[in-house]
């Protein structure tokens, strides 16, 4: 049973086809990892399926709805969350406040209207630990590391608590500790959550991938295990013949 | 040519790049390397002058640059070609170039033939829009608009990210040549560590906004770029 | 028949009018992003330099223009490297501070020359009208339209080829690669500042033969002209004389259709409907970066 | 430099600085009216904003006659102590400027305003403290307040001869132009109903927003329509632009004059002299006016402030309110100075202006000398015509059954 | 967070006793002071309006003044119909005088007080409401909300102005009856209206203050720095502008009732762009990131333009302009900024006094708060 299926997708810009009668089809719980050169598309496949941007050409389907004609707000309350490639935490807000935010169970406004600041326990308390910013608590998001931002919004996904969670890029930045401890987490949430990771550190692909799939000019371009996709000759020629040798 | 020292460049008031020291030499080939967010771009944008605020020296050809505007800095003769190209998306290509010529001293605006020679390509797209062309054609036209100010040293940072590879092998070949041929000191920032092992003279890894290791460009071994550049 | 093109003439006509005040703003919000609600201040100064020009030395409109060309513009400019050079990071603070300039401006002008209105004589060679068949065109206006054509295409000429043009045209783009190049952005930045003062002070200038000069004069002027300016599409000299035309064609036609008063209701729900669909403006110049 | 109490205004900021916070509200000590041998009034007209293009000339003539009135020795001993309220055109601040007038500095009499609408601001708190406001605007009638001393023309004191005169010499087809508010459409009322009488039409009746400046659509309804006349109630702003535009259009005020109830030397001045020259305007009041009393107060006015400067029917208002009031004030012993018998005792007077010797209605009008001036290329007017008699101000003149009296409005 | 929130709440109890107790002593209890006063505040009410929309969700309404004259004429027509009662139809003066021959239809509902107060508030949030979700469905941001505020404002004057025979035109709605609430008659120089209005601020100070704390408030702090990264946490953020734009006019309107009932008379100048720019300087002047600061520079300001008319009755818009521009240049934050830069430099050297005396804490400790006071406005 699909959790996620993407049926010939496509969207151009102007004249560029930035991606292409792309099909894609992930398990729930599954966590799938996009690879593919710069400007394959991979954050616009994304952005396809979060909202972001609008397909020109076929659907998208999650837990057998079509979605595809759904505003952002709507699909994130189908439950679909995304972090994005720069960090987009709310810098003016403390550390508590955008875990809040992010806590959207409810998110009518008549209902936000009657909630008010509560104690950090539960989901939050156990998040925050997680990604050690417990002692950030009431940091101004602003003044956060770098790296540290990074967690900040991996939390944040965490509370919002979607099914189906897409990462962009989420180790960059980090240092291997953080970036090891990153792996651990999305091997915890495998199982109960479908997620998409967007990633280039090959280090990082390796400890999580279960499939991966490659993608090159907006099209699909190979998938499967890890070392299927390694040898793959178009892969090589597309992907690791540029920037693979560095890693 | 181009000196730091105990160079510290703020963005508001954190330290992004700490305790930097090192010298180009003129006509040299210089690799900063470093994972992302150690403050590679940062460190050029410093010697453009475009941080908040620097303290330590900094010199090109003898003279303090921490005073100078960037304007002034580029009149030096530093010519930079920033991440993401920033070709001007509204201007010709021809615009685009001319922009280059600037700085320039003698008051010429003409396009340098050489320029063109390097790049046929952009030959080609003259009248087209910087904002319409390739990743790839943004990225040599942007080597181009520097060449135009006749510079002493180019700053680069990160040319072939984002590229497809047979134009990257052509971008590190004009490089090469402008290096080797023209003379022409250069600093780049890149990942590519086959390329800057190829390439440099010298390297610099930096680390946290720090030198981690620094050394002639056969002493980047693989070791060091295990070390301070994988994940 | 005759009614339709002596409305439509006057549409044109205030089109001319608006276009002249507008195209310093434009040129103004367009390279800096400055919200400069000073303008009408500007107008109304370049209004008061004629009259000063003309009644106490003896400067007619047309020999004064130049002078109150470098009039207005100088102090511009003074404003600039004064006040607005340190806000182009806080675009809405502008509004503000460019505000309260506005007020300064109009009590000085107030304690120096009078409260009273002032009054500048109408070129002679300008009177009377030309007719045909029952369509009558005032001379002056006319000439204010080829004025006003003749002005966007001076300003269109200056942005387009001119060194200094391509310059502003880099640092609107993209200011720090501007700097890298070796623009002094800063100056860039004051000189534009200065010349759509400039052709502010050239707008009042020229509308006192159709008006009364008055302190307050320019602040009735602003509010339409940044309608215009943001109709026409931020960074277009075509957008804003176009929005101009439209503006004014649309002012003539309702306002002959209804009567002044909800002419000008009309008018502005019209804008208020094509800011909500085209917020970047008729004419906004689309590409992908 | 015009404006002469600035540098007294930054030394007492200087000092109130000084004093610091409690500076910021000084209270009225509770002194009587007319105590320490000064009688309090209150000077209430706009110095900035847009109104104040005609206001700072009524305030300058209102000076004018309280410094006057001081130079020769003050009303029965006592000076006129005159506090300045600028106002700053706006209604809003009218009201709380005329509070402080009348509560805080305990004024007997305010005088001020030339908008309708600034009237109507003051008169909540003029009527409830019953004090006396000195208004010497030419106004829309149908108002009968007993605090409010009216000095400018009524409807019937403009039109009464003017429209007649006008049918009689030009024709009686008109087009009625003038600003959006209710004083132009009151005066249109009266116009139109003295129109019906002669058996005249309207050709076309419209209203533009005040300070409206482009009439360019108004001017080519006026080419169409062919009035006689252009009966114009066009204030300020709005009418130095009609005038200069319908002047650039080439408009002969031979064939189609532009008859106004409203344009006076101040307006000629702004739209320039060559654009007015030909055209009519009715009112009490010329500054070309020949009399005696004219010749001194304009001597008067120019030497004090600028012989650029002009007097016209509102400023001339102004300034003889000051001396009603001071005739009022000199009837009264010194314990009895008060707003209301200060408004008593000027009923029935008489005293001489520069337009003539006008007297007080019980209604609290003025009875004044209509006059028809044709505007000259100089800037002044031709008083073509002058009416025998004073004419009786009469605020409800076009509605049956309603009069302003000494009881204020009697129905029936 | 904590201590903000400390400084936030000492604020507002100063605030309160400044309003309550500090203010009509120092006036001694004086009628014109207090009517002055009340004004002020009521223009204060509407600055804090703003502030909500501006300072919390980013939405530059140029348009303020419209809903506090919508709000400001209902007021006036309930007293306008109150004063009219004795007149043939009960027919408003002015209607008479242009030929109107029955109330129209518009009119009829302000006899009743409960609809006059009710629709004080709902009319200027409906309207509101529409601009609101026409605006803010096609995600209109920064300068073109306060461009298309702007031109409704205009707008909206002009049709009040146009329509003389239904709105009083040019002159306003004029001699009003005294409000009469449950049996009081509201005289707007006794001490008892002081603390009518007064009440009137702080329950709606209260109303903003609680909607700020809520999730609403946090929300559209969120919405103000990133509105797309608020998408995708599965808010509806143009219902949330709208409902904050519709709040801050429900003040506004609230705010221009009480101003009728202060000046006892409505006008269309209040609907006019130079008072609705004034409200924006008043909110910058105090604040635009604290409802408190901004109802206070709306108060000050006030205080200020008198003060300064008083004293220099031919320059004092002078003054006025130079104010702004240096408020605006050095003072981003307007007069909150300082103040809680002072109050957290305070809060810092009590801090670092109390850890060198007593048991020694990590070192560094103060810096992240400190630098949380100095975020920038925009």
């Amino acid at each position: 049973m699909a959790h996620l299926e993407l049926k010939e997708l496509g969207v151009h810009f102007g004249g560029l086809r930035a991606v292409d009668g792309l099909n894609l089809s992930l398990k729930f719980g599954e966590l799938r990892c996009l690879l593919g050169p710069n400007g394959a598309g991979k954050s616009t496949t994304l952005d396809l399926i979060c909202g972001k941007t609008l397909p020109t050409a076929g659907r998208v389907v999650f837990d057998d709805r079509d979605i595809t004609g759904l505003k952002e707000y709507q699909r994130a309350r189908c439950g679909i969350g995304r972090k994005f490639q720069t960090p987009a935490v709310f810098r003016d807000l403390t550390v508590c406040e955008n875990l809040e935010v992010a806590r959207s169970q409810h998110p009518g406004v008549l209902s936000a209207l009657g909630v008010f600041r509560s104690r950090v326990r539960g989901r939050m308390a156990e998040v925050l630990e997680l990604v050690e910013l417990t002692g950030e608590l009431h940091t101004r998001a602003g003044n956060l590391s770098h790296g540290q931002t990074q967690w900040l919004e991996i939390a944040m996904l965490l509370m919002q608590d979607s099914r189906l969670i897409l990462f962009d890029e989420p180790t960059a930045g980090m240092t291997i500790q953080e970036t090891h401890k990153t792996a651990g987490i999305f091997n915890a949430l495998k199982g109960s959550h479908t997620m998409i990771v967007v990633e280039h550190d090959m280090g990082f692909v390796r400890e999580i991938a279960e499939t991966v799939t490659v993608m090159d000019m907006g099209t699909l371009l190979a998938e499967g295990s890890i070392a299927d996709v390694e040898n793959d000759p178009a892969v090589r020629e597309a992907y690791l013949a540029n920037g693979g040798d560095d890693a | 040519m181009l000196e730091a020292q105990a160079l510290y460049s703020y963005y508001g008031k954190s330290p992004i790049v700490q305790d930097v020291s090192f010298t180009v030499p003129e006509g040299s080939f210089v690799s900063v390397l470093g994972r992302n967010g150690v403050g590679k771009t940062t460190l050029l944008r410093t010697v453009m002058g475009l941080t908040d605020g620097i303290s330590g020296r900094l010199s090109f050809r003898g003279e303090d640059l921490g005073r100078l505007p960037t304007h002034e800095r580029a009149r030096r003769g530093i010519g930079y070609i920033p991440q993401g190209r920033e070709v001007i998306p509204r201007f010709s290509v021809r615009e685009n170039i001319v922009m280059g010529t600037y700085t320039r001293r003698d008051g010429r605006r003409d396009l340098p033939g050489h320029i063109l020679e390097l790049f046929p390509v952009l030959r080609e797209f003259l009248d087209r829009r910087g904002g319409d062309l390739s990743g790839g054609q943004q990225q040599q036209l942007a080597i181009a608009r520097a060449l135009a100010m006749d510079p002493r040293v180019l700053l680069l940072d990160e040319p072939t990210e984002g590229i497809q590879p047979n134009i990257v092998h052509e971008i590190e070949q004009v490089l090469l040549r402008l290096n080797r041929e023209f003379g022409i000191t250069v600093v780049l920032v890149d990942q590519n560590i086959p390329f800057a092992r190829r390439a440099s003279d010298h390297f610099i890894v930096l680390d946290k906004g720090r030198v981690a290791v620094a050394g002639h460009g056969e002493e980047l071994t693989d070791e060091v770029a295990e070390r301070y550049l994988t994940f | 028949m005759d009614v339709f093109f002596n409305q439509a003439f006057t549409g044109l006509s205030t089109a001319s009018i608006l276009l002249l005040v507008a195209l310093g703003l434009a040129i103004i919000y367009g390279a800096m992003g400055v919200i400069n609600l000073a303008h009408g201040e500007f107008v109304m100064l370049g209004a008061y330099a004629a009259w000063f020009l003309q009644s106490f030395l003896g400067i007619g409109l047309f020999l004064g223009l130049p002078l109150v060309f470098v009039f207005v513009a100088l102090l511009g400019l003074a404003i600039e490297r004064g006040l607005v050079r340190w806000l182009y990071h806080r675009p809405l603070d502008t509004i503000l501070a460019t505000w309260g300039v506005g007020i300064v401006l109009q009590q000085l002008v107030r304690m120096i020359a009078g409260p009273d209105s002032r009054y500048v004589e109408r070129p002679a060679m300008l009177d009377g009208n030309l007719r045909i068949a029952d369509v009558y065109m005032s001379n002056y206006r006319i000439f204010l339209l080829f004025f006003s054509v003749a002005v966007l295409v001076a300003t269109w000429y200056l942005m387009t080829r001119t060194e200094f043009g391509t310059k502003l045209r880099a640092v609107i783009q993209n200011r720090e690669i501007s700097e890298c190049y070796g623009i002094r952005t800063e100056r860039v930045y004051a000189l534009t500042f200065a010349y759509g003062a400039g052709l502010a002070g050239i707008a009042g200038a020229l509308i006192t033969p159709l008006a009364s000069v008055t302190p307050g004069m320019g602040t009735n002027l602003v509010v339409d002209a940044f309608l215009v300016v943001i109709v026409g599409g931020v960074g277009s000299l075509l957008g804003t004389a176009a929005a101009s035309g439209l503006v004014g064609e649309a002012t003539a036609l309702f306002s002959f259709l209804l009567n002044d008063t909800i002419g000008r209701v009309a008018v502005l729900m019209a804008i208020i409907v094509l800011i909500r669909f085209w917020p970047q403006g008729l004419f906004a110049d689309r590409i992908r970066r | 430099m015009k404006r002469r109490n600035f540098l007294k205004g930054v030394a007492a900021a200087g000092a109130a600085g000084a004093a610091g916070f409690p500076g910021i509200w000084i209270k009225g000590e509770g002194m009587a009216h007319a105590a320490n041998g000064e009688i309090p009034v209150g000077v209430l007209f706009s110095l900035t904003g847009p109104v104040a293009v005609v206001e700072s000339t009524l305030h300058d003539a209102c000076m004018l006659a309280i410094e006057e009135i001081n130079a020769n020795g003050g009303v029965n001993g006592m000076k006129l102590r005159p506090y300045v309220e600028d106002p700053a055109s706006d209604p809003a601040t009218f009201a709380d400027r005329v509070r402080r007038l009348v509560i805080r500095d305990k004024c007997v009499s305010v005088f001020g305003s030339y908008t309708s609408a600034s009237r109507q601001a003051v008169l909540p708190v003029v009527e409830q403290r019953n004090n006396l406001y000195w208004y010497p605007t030419l106004y829309e009638g149908r108002e009968c307040s007993r605090n409010v001393m009216y000095g400018g023309a009524v409807p019937n004191q403009q039109q009464q001869e003017f429209v007649p005169w006008l049918a009689e010499k030009f024709g009686k087809r008109f087009y009625l132009i003038g600003n959006n508010y209710v004083y132009p459409r009151e005066e249109n009322n009266v116009c139109k109903i003295l129109l019906d009488r002669l058996g005249g039409e309207v050709a076309n009746e419209e209203y533009v927003p005040l300070g409206h400046s482009d009439f360019g659509s108004a001017i080519n309804r006026i080419r169409r329509e062919e009035p006689d006349v252009i009966f114009c109630t066009l204030v300020g702003d709005s009418d130095v632009a009609f005038q200069r535009q319908l002047h650039a259009a080439g408009f002969d005020p031979g064939e189609m004059p532009v008859a106004s109830l409203t344009r006076s030397e101040i307006e000629v001045k702004a739209m320039g002299g060559e654009a007015a020259a030909g055209n009519f305007s009715s009112a009490p009041y010329f500054m070309a006016h020949q009399s005696a009393a004219n010749e001194r107060f304009v001597e008067a006015y120019l030497k004090r402030y600028g012989s650029d400067q002009v007097t016209h029917f509102v400023s001339e208002a102004a300034y003889f309110q000051v001396y009603q009031f001071k005739a009022a004030v000199e009837q009264l012993a010194r314990s009895d100075i008060d707003p209301i018998s200060i408004r008593d005792a000027a009923v029935g007077l008489r005293t001489t202006a520069p337009q003539g010797e006008i007297e007080i209605d019980p209604n609290l009008h003025t009875h004044l000398w209509p006059k028809i001036g044709q505007w000259q290329s100089d800037g002044q007017a031709r008083v073509l015509v002058e009416s025998d008699k004073r004419v009786a101000p009469e605020p409800y003149w076009a509605y049956d059954g309603q009069s302003c009296t000494a009881e204020g409005l009697v129905k029936g | 967070m904590n201590q903000n929130f400390r400084f936030d709440c000492v604020g507002y109890a100063l605030f309160a006793a400044l309003v309550l107790l500090a203010v009509p002593w120092y006036l001694s209890f004086d009628g014109f002071e207090l009517n002055t006063f009340a004004r002020y505040l009521a223009l204060g009410m509407v600055a804090m309006a703003l502030a909500l929309s501006w300072g919390y969700a980013g939405i530059l309404n140029l348009g303020q003044a419209a809903t506090f004259g919508i709000g400001a004429y209902i007021m006036a027509m309930h007293l306008k119909l109150g004063a009219s009662a004795a007149n043939p139809g009960g027919l408003p003066d002015f209607m008479g005088w242009t030929n109107v021959e029955t109330l129209p239809w518009f009119w009829v509902p302000f006899h009743s007080l409960t609809v006059t107060l009710l629709a004080g508030v709902l009319l200027p949030a409906a309207v509101a409401g529409v601009i609101g979700t026409f605006m803010f469905r096609g995600r209109i941001t920064g300068v073109f909300v306060a461009i298309i505020t702007l031109a409704l404002l205009v707008a909206i004057q002009l049709v009040f102005v146009e329509y003389q025979m239904y709105t009083g035109g040019q002159n306003g709605l004029t001699g009003l009856a005294p409000l009469v609430l449950a049996g009081w008659t509201a005289d707007p120089y006794s001490t008892a209206f002081y603390y009518f209005v007064a009440g009137c601020l702080l329950v709606a100070t209260a109303a903003c203050v609680a909607l700020t704390r809520s999730k609403v408030g946090l929300i559209l702090r969120a919405i103000k720095e990133n509105p797309d990264r608020v998408r995708f946490f599965g808010y509806h953020v143009s219902s949330f502008e709208t409902v904050v734009f519709c709040i801050s006019a429900m003040i506004a309107g609230w705010a221009g009732m009480l101003y009728v009932l202060v000046l006892e008379f409505a006008s269309p100048t209040y609907m006019g762009v130079p008072f609705s720019l004034a409200i924006v300087i008043w909110c910058a002047v105090g604040g635009r990131n604290s409802l408190v600061a901004a109802a206070l520079g709306g108060i000050v300001v006030n205080i200020l333009e008198g003060r300064l008319s008083d004293l220099f009755v031919e320059g004092w818009t002078l003054f006025l302009g130079v104010t702004f521009i240096l408020v605006v240049l050095f003072m981003p934050d307007g007069l909150f900024g300082v103040f809680r830069r002072i109050a957290t430099r305070l809060h810092e050297r009590l801090r670092r006094h109390r850890n060198s005396t007593g048991k020694a804490l990590p070192t560094g400790a103060g810096a992240v708060p400190a630098r949380a006071g100095e975020q920038g406005g925009q």
